[in-house]
């Protein structure tokens, strides 16, 4: 029962995280029709800023100053997104989405190696943060605290990001310019702006994940290219461009691999591809996306 | 012999009749202009009898045989070829081998990996002789994309012409040509149907063209038949005349039921 | 956009004149360059024919395939099970069988793949490969997991058992037998790559990639052709797979895992996918590039990441693409 | 108000516009009449900055706006009702409003000076029932009512100038009389327009001056009345 | 009861000591790793080329291996270093080291290993980490001939199957059946009772080793012990939650972990959180085998710390066997922290070479070929810092006594160290085949000829 509990909280856990990946990506997709492969870099990159930050600063400070340092990964990547975005992927909206596949293949190159650079070979941990906040009993259990403070994040994030592309201004402007591009310059909007801006959320999101993991796990190299190929079968799943998707992705992905580990760990994997697969052939917009 | 004939053939697009209870006949070596106001349903006709969309209900009678429910290749090789009014051709390819491609096709010879394309020299002599036939053997090498718009659409129509169909369906074959250009397409085109005996179905809004060329002319409004003919009975039919000049002050918009 | 392959008739004897140089070239080399370049030729040679047959579908049909792995690693793991269970030596026994698995697997993939286009049907490859990726890993029993199964050319005969490698120290003559070997298959399949992309049916293809409707209005069975291709695709992919076993000595995971296939595309890419020599140059200038920054620097990827951006933004017609327009400019003059 | 001199437009490899030149006055509606494919909403397009003109120059308000990007057009007062109405389909009819009404209070201050008293009143003057549908999806409106929101949401943005692509085409006969009362109110608030119609008979009705077009080039141009006795402009619109 | 008396006559029999003991060496060695004595110079037959020594060195550079990449580096530098100062091998050639990483993947490492040799002409290629890379490089080196000195990577599918008869490769360190044999001895030892075995090891063959040959052992130890539960994280897998819960849900007495390098570390930060050391005794095969720092203090006391059954650097203790102090001292000195048995095994090797490069250069003077120097290293033996080594000739593998301890804090560092009393000290033959035991798939199938030989003598 403690188990069941454990293994239930765990996956909601992991779907939190994968939401925050997913989602990114879907947005990303949603609003540019990109298919970001260095997502999951850039997942990586907020895992290791966030580590990094905390080891640097808050070394020896007081626990808020770590918390104050936790989306410090977000923050970085989304600046990053927005560098990259006017850069390397406008000069490619008008052609073949060939290219636009490719750029994103290098840029995850040249981040995965930036990362090495940047902050060596060595896996960087934060477990001062989760370890500080302890553990909490269940029944004859423990459970990290983290993770429900993770799991509180996440379920905020989805609501905060539903509210934000549904309640707000931004969110109006970001719908109508991925539904229809030229009539919303038509009516005054920027576009260039609002796909950086777009192209900065989705990042954003992608740091958020790997800024709120970090502590729980650690910053390795090829950390990204692992969650880029789940994030994928969460949106492949759910529905590229959808918000909702990446939710009921992400559950659905975080589950079965809970149960795949538990009772048929050697097609655990090789199942989730097989999910996504047979999706794409029935449903190829997904679980929730519309034709 | 009746060719093609459709029996109560609707389209729909939500509230709008694009194809509405249209029951029509081509007759062999006809051929037919289909004339009416934009929006009137002739492209969607068209496009239902190529089977580019399928059509709500009714029925599509060829060569005697029900092809309401077969699929574009089928048509194709049972002898229905078409024409675009977008330009739609190989924009990578050459012009001879946007040509060449539609003798494979029809050879049955697409499905053949293993032989030079370039070595069939019938095929490469016909593809010749279409393009000559539509004054482009001077843009023989030239790829699609670099031709002007008169002589993309002239190599849009020697393309379908080039499967050697029974019915050939013309879509606005001078649509975005200069004016300059215009009578010398259609003479070309006109020139080559009527000398193959080919049974075709052209979309025109150029009564002169119209009105020169076709055996009889069809006039379709909000999707359906309104009216039928000779060019000279069509001359001579006010109704047709104010619904196609536009002159019928509000009446214009009125639906015909 | 320059499309070399679909010029009419292609000049025989200008074909003729670049072509016999380079295999003069290329079939008296072992005798200047010493054995450790020789190899990376092969290496090269190998993946070129992977990028000819990945092109056809990329450069011809319009298709981009993100789960070419997929063949090329089965071509491998068929020929090292080959190896490992049935104790097979014969490069040939080799090639037919991992030719007929490949060739089963693409055609039962592709049936699925060729359903969708563009993004989906790149997500669709992508996903498919994964599986495969998946249970190399987990059933290690049978495939080594991670290990992977040595194929040692010690084992390996090439023409029917006419030469073998028996005995210590015969690196430099394997070297030198297979480079021919690969040399040979390297030339045959371009040649029946050139036929195809020049037969009728190569001309179906790219009119699919230019205009899918148009095409069906000529009688072309789209999905049907796409599926050919596809099978056609994976073959050459996969014949790359079996070659490239013995000369690697062992098969693992990794030339399944995705990031794999993204190197196909980025060799083909580089070299331009839009032209039928782009894939040859792209894959043996992709080899020694990834060889040698590999050895070069520790941040290997990030001079590859740099490459790809470079291309993609001021060179998206690749190598070949670019010469042939510097060259074309210059014969204008 | 609004002037184009001799632009030539290209869609890709197609060779549209040649030197075409217009001219819009203020409170004037004018119509620019032409077949399917004879250059209207490619002429649109080019006023509104989705096509790049390869010569000549748009000016509005003795600005040129020529080089500039399409929201910089709307800012300066440009009003945009496409033909395929452009009705973000997941959007709410209220959302679809909104969108140019932030945009309009801009237009407004930068023109008047000051801020709009009330930025509907205009819109649900001319089309009360677009109240009734603001809790609506885009998608599930029906073809007229896209029509009225789009022209609505144009409205929205307080325009100097509005461009109206194909307004009328697909309606009841019942509808088209609203709308042509509806830009005769818009047209009563100050604002012109330059409407691109197929119908030479909706255009005489309701145009203060026309233009006719065929394959690119202006082939008449004056009051309406002439247009109709001009043998030219019935031939090339017949069909 | 029985059982119990008759397992502590196993383990007597097993010639097992506890304690400080250790070091006592079988065969006095003429050799031993370190720098010369002062007073003993260095005696060269013939003239010598002063042509560099070119040396390829393919480790763990990055990711989470790396905390054993880096150790074995610094201990291949170091001897290097030392040698130069000395002039080089036999006073004239300097050893050069190029570097690569084996992260890159098995593949890249055999064309790595093809250019070191091909293109940059190396004399020597040394280092590799992972046991999936080395039945892949050694066959490699041996068809290129290159003289190769492995310091890990120390599956017993290398020499049992990959090359069954060695000619240019070695290797020092341990075998590694001999890890899972010896935390099995050290668990039965400690946990006699634990009947129910759960398993969390790395999904490749270094996992599936450890596996087999514990429970082998172990079973043999404690009789009606059974696995109950299995958990095969992925090499590198950051999150070992998943398979912490399921380790807890099957309840098991005792728990085998062959996770190492920073795997090992995410996984007992992890498990800790979990309290997964409170339900479970846990034995691992490598906990203490990457960099010691790399332990934190945070690491739970009675845990049995492996390091690959060869070398924890506080063992032998410091006064009981001045090689070991010394090496302590000048690897402390040089690098700023402590050695691991990387260190050892890659700083050995090099030493080895050079006694048989000195010896060889006596017995033909001039540089040896190769054939000499391998005839030499066959059958070697040394005083190490780990104790006495020897290269068994018919397989070219070092042996030395195993090692393993129980983890303690000690205030003089700043992570837990193997409480001394607890250590246990194996002599190597008697847990592993004698020479010349038949390999698998000549007239058995086991998956090494140690199974074999376990399963049919071993405590009979």
């Amino acid at each position: 029962m403690d188990i069941l509990i454990i293994q239930i909280l765990n996956s909601i856990f992991y779907a939190c995280i994968l939401f925050l990946i997913a989602a990114g990506l879907s947005l990303i997709y949603g609003v540019m029709r990109i298919i970001n492969l260095a997502h999951g870099s850039l997942y990586a990159l907020g895992a290791y800023v966030t580590a990094w930050a905390i080891g640097t600063f808050a070394a020896g400070a007081p626990l808020w100053v770590s918390f104050l340092l936790l989306p410090a990964g977000a923050v970085v990547v989304a600046a990053v997104g927005a560098a990259i975005e006017p850069t390397l992927l406008r000069p490619l909206y008008n052609r073949p989405e060939e290219y636009q596949l490719l750029i994103t293949f290098a840029l995850l190159l040249i981040l995965e190696d930036a990362m090495h650079f940047l902050f060596g070979g060595t896996p960087l941990t934060a477990g001062a943060v989760i370890d500080s906040m302890g553990t909490m009993p269940i029944m004859n259990l423990r459970y990290p605290v983290y993770n429900l403070l993770v799991i509180a994040i996440g379920i905020a994030a989805a609501v905060f990001l539903w509210a934000f592309i549904y309640r707000t201004k931004f969110g109006v402007i970001l719908r109508a310019t991925s539904q229809n591009m030229r009539m919303a310059s038509a009516l005054g909007l920027n576009v260039k702006r609002v796909y950086v801006q777009a192209f900065a959320l989705g990042c954003f999101m992608a740091g958020l994940g790997g800024a709120v993991v970090v502590p729980a796990q650690a910053a390795v190299l090829g950390m990204g290219i692992e969650a880029l190929i789940l994030a994928f079968v969460v949106v492949v799943i759910g529905g590229l461009g959808s918000l909702e998707g990446a939710l009921i992705g992400a559950l659905i992905v975080s589950f079965v691999r809970t149960a795949g580990i538990q009772f048929f760990p050697e097609i655990e994997l090789a199942v989730l591809y097989l999910i996504a697969a047979v999706v794409l052939l029935v449903r190829p917009t997904g679980l929730s996306g519309r034709a | 012999m009746n060719l093609l004939e459709t029996i109560n053939l609707k389209k729909y697009f939500g509230e709008t009749h694009a194809v509405d209870n249209v029951s029509l006949t081509i007759a062999e070596r006809e051929f037919v202009s289909l004339v009416g106001p934009n929006g009137a349903g002739k492209t969607t006709l068209v496009n239902v009898v190529s089977a580019l969309f399928r059509s709500d209900s009714g029925k599509i009678l060829f060569k005697g045989d029900d092809i309401t429910h077969t699929s574009v290749t089928e048509r194709v090789k049972a002898g229905i070829a078409r024409s675009f009014q977008i330009v739609n051709l190989f924009d990578d390819l050459t012009a001879f081998d946007n040509v060449t491609l539609a003798i494979f096709s029809r050879q049955g010879k697409t499905g053949n990996p293993a032989t030079l394309a370039h070595l069939d020299h019938e095929v490469s002599a016909e593809a010749d002789a279409v393009l000559a036939q539509f004054n482009l053997t001077s843009k023989r090498k030239e790829h699609a994309r670099d031709l002007a718009q008169g002589e993309r659409k002239l190599l849009d129509v020697a393309l379908a012409y080039a499967l050697k169909p029974k019915l050939l369906f013309l879509d606005e074959p001078t649509s975005g040509v200069s004016t300059r250009d215009k009578g010398q397409i259609m003479d070309t085109i006109a020139s080559v149907v009527r000398g193959e005996g080919i049974t075709a179905v052209i979309i025109e809004h150029d009564m002169d063209v119209v009105f020169k060329y076709s055996d009889r002319i069809v006039v379709m409004q909000q999707g359906a038949i309104l009216a039928q003919g000779t060019p000279d009975a069509i001359r001579n039919n006010d109704q047709v005349a104010m619904i196609l000049l536009g002159t019928s002050g509000p009446d214009a918009f009125t639906r015909k039921d | 956009m320059q499309n070399d392959a679909s010029r009419t008739g292609p000049s025989m004897l200008l074909i003729l004149a670049c072509v016999i140089p380079i295999l003069v070239v290329l079939v008296a080399l072992p005798k200047f360059v010493d054995t450790y370049q020789i190899q990376l030729l092969t290496y090269g040679l190998i993946y070129a024919i992977a990028g000819l047959g990945f092109n056809l579908l990329l450069g011809y049909t319009g298709l981009l395939s993100f789960g070419h792995s997929a063949y090329f690693g089965l071509g491998a793991y068929s020929a090292a099970f080959m190896a490992k269970y049935f104790g097979v030596g014969s490069m040939e026994i080799y090639i037919l069988g991992g030719l007929l698995i490949t060739g089963l697997v693409s055609a039962a993939f592709g049936y699925i793949c060729v359903r969708h286009t563009r993004i989906f049907f790149g997500i669709l490859t992508l996903a498919l490969s994964q599986v495969l990726w998946t249970l190399a890993y987990k059933f290690f029993w049978v495939t080594g997991g991670t290990d992977g199964l040595r194929v040692p050319f010690a084992n390996l005969t090439l023409l029917g058992g006419l030469i073998d490698f028996k005995g210590r120290d015969t690196y430099q003559a394997f070297t030198q037998s297979y480079y021919y070997y690969v040399l040979f298959l390297f030339c045959i399949c371009t040649v029946f790559m050139w036929v195809i992309v020049h037969s009728p049916f190569g001309k179906a293809l790219q009119a699919i990639r230019d205009n899918e409707t148009r095409a069906q209005f000529l009688g072309v069975r789209i999905r049907h052709y796409r599926w050919f291709a596809f099978l056609l695709s994976g073959s050459f992919t996969g014949l790359a797979g079996i070659l490239w076993v013995p000369l690697n000595g062992l098969v693992t995971p990794d030339i399944l895992y995705w990031p794999f296939s993204g190197e196909i595309v980025f060799m083909t890419v580089l070299g331009g996918f839009r032209t039928f020599t782009g894939p040859i140059v792209g894959a043996v200038v992709f080899n020694y590039l990834k060889v040698y920054a590999v050895a070069s620097t520790a941040y290997w990827q990030l001079l590859l990441g740099v490459v790809l951006v470079v291309l993609v933004l001021a060179l998206p017609t690749g190598i070949v693409g670019t010469l042939s327009r510097l060259f074309g400019k210059f014969r204008k003059r | 108000m609004l002037e184009i001199k001799a632009i030539d437009t290209y869609r890709g490899p197609a060779h549209i516009l040649y030197g075409l030149s217009l001219r819009v006055e203020k409170q004037e509606v004018v119509c620019l009449v032409g077949r399917n494919g004879a250059g209207k909403t490619t002429t649109i397009e080019s006023i509104m900055g989705f096509l790049p003109v390869r010569t000549g120059q748009i000016l509005f308000d003795d600005e040129d706006l020529t080089n500039l990007p399409p929201h910089e057009r709307a800012k300066r007062g440009i009003g945009y009702s496409p033909d395929d109405c452009g009705v973000f389909p997941e959007l709410s009819v209220g959302e679809n409003l909104m969108i140019s009404r932030w945009l309009g209070d801009e237009v407004a201050r930068r023109r008047d000076g000051k801020e709009r008293a009330n930025p509907e009143a205009q819109a649900f003057d001319i089309f009360p029932e677009v109240k009734t549908l603001l809790q609506r999806q885009g998608l599930h409106l029906s073809g007229g009512q896209r029509k009225m929101v789009a022209i609505a949401r144009a409205m929205m943005l307080s325009p100097t100038l509005l461009l109206l692509d194909e307004a009328f085409e697909g309606l009841a006969p019942v509808v088209v009389n609203r709308f042509i009362e509806a830009v005769m109110k818009i047209k009563a608030m100050g604002v012109s327009i330059l409407m691109a119609e197929s119908h030479l008979a909706a255009a005489t009705r309701i145009g203060d001056r026309l233009y006719a077009i065929d394959r690119g080039e202006i082939i008449f141009h004056g009051p309406p009345k002439e247009a109709l006795a001009n043998e030219k402009v019935v031939k090339a619109l017949r069909g | 009861m029985e059982n119990q008396v008759s397992r502590r006559n196993f383990l007597n029999r097993l010639g097992v000591t506890v304690g400080a003991a250790a070091a006592a060496t079988a065969v006095p060695a003429t050799y031993f790793a370190g720098p010369r004595p002062a007073h003993a110079a260095i005696k060269v037959k013939g003239n010598i080329p002063d042509k560099p020594f070119k040396t390829g060195h393919i480790t763990f550079l990055t990711g989470p291996a790396n905390l054993l990449g880096e150790p074995g580096r610094k201990g291949h530098l170091l001897a290097a270093e030392e040698i130069n100062a000395e002039g080089g091998f036999l006073g004239k050639r300097k050893i050069e080291t190029i570097v690569a990483d084996e992260a890159a993947g098995t593949d890249a490492n055999v064309k790595e290993l093809r250019r070191m040799k091909l293109s940059e002409k190396i004399d020597l290629f040394t280092g590799v980490i992972s046991s999936g890379n080395t039945p892949a490089l050694g066959p490699v080196a041996e068809e290129l001939g290159v003289l190769t000195m492995f310091n890990d990577g120390c599956t017993d599918f290398l020499f049992d199957k990959a090359v069954p008869k060695p000619k240019y490769v070695f290797r020092v360190t341990n075998i590694q059946s001999a890890d899972g044999v010896t935390s099995a001895v050290g668990a039965a030892k400690a946990w006699p009772q634990a009947k129910k075995v759960g398993s969390i090891q790395p999904d490749y063959s270094y996992g599936r080793n450890v596996h087999e040959h514990f429970m082998l052992a172990f079973q043999k130890l404690v009789p009606g012990a059974a696995s109950v539960s299995e958990a095969w994280p992925k090499l590198g897998t950051t999150d070992f939650t998943p398979h912490i819960t399921k380790l807890l849900s099957d309840k098991p007495d005792a728990l085998i972990c062959g996770l190492w390098g920073g795997d090992y570390v995410a996984f007992y930060k992890q498990a800790l959180r979990y309290g997964l050391f409170d339900k479970m005794k846990v034995a691992t095969t490598l906990a203490f085998g990457g960099q010691p720092h790399a332990i934190g203090k945070d690491h739970p006391e009675g845990v049995l710390a492996g390091a690959h059954a060869n070398y924890f650097f506080t063992h032998p203790a410091k006064g009981r066997w001045p090689i070991n102090d010394s090496f302590v001292e000048r690897y402390y000195k040089r690098w700023n922290e402590y050695p691991s048995f990387e260190s050892d095994g890659a700083y050995v090797s090099l030493y080895l070479l050079k006694a048989a490069i000195e010896k060889a250069n006596l017995l033909v003077g001039g540089w040896p070929e190769d054939d000499v120097i391998i005839s030499l290293l066959e059958g070697m033996g040394m005083d190490t810092p780990a104790g006495y080594l020897y290269i068994r000739p018919d397989n070219h593998q070092g042996y030395k006594d195993t090692v393993i301890g129980m983890t303690k804090n000690d205030p003089k560092y700043d992570f837990p160290i193997w409480d001394p009393k607890s250590i246990i000290t194996i002599p190597i033959r008697d847990i592993t085949a004698p020479p010349n035991w038949p390999k698998p798939g000549t007239s058995h199938n086991e998956s090494t000829a140690a199974a074999n030989w376990l399963k049919t003598t071993w405590l009979t």
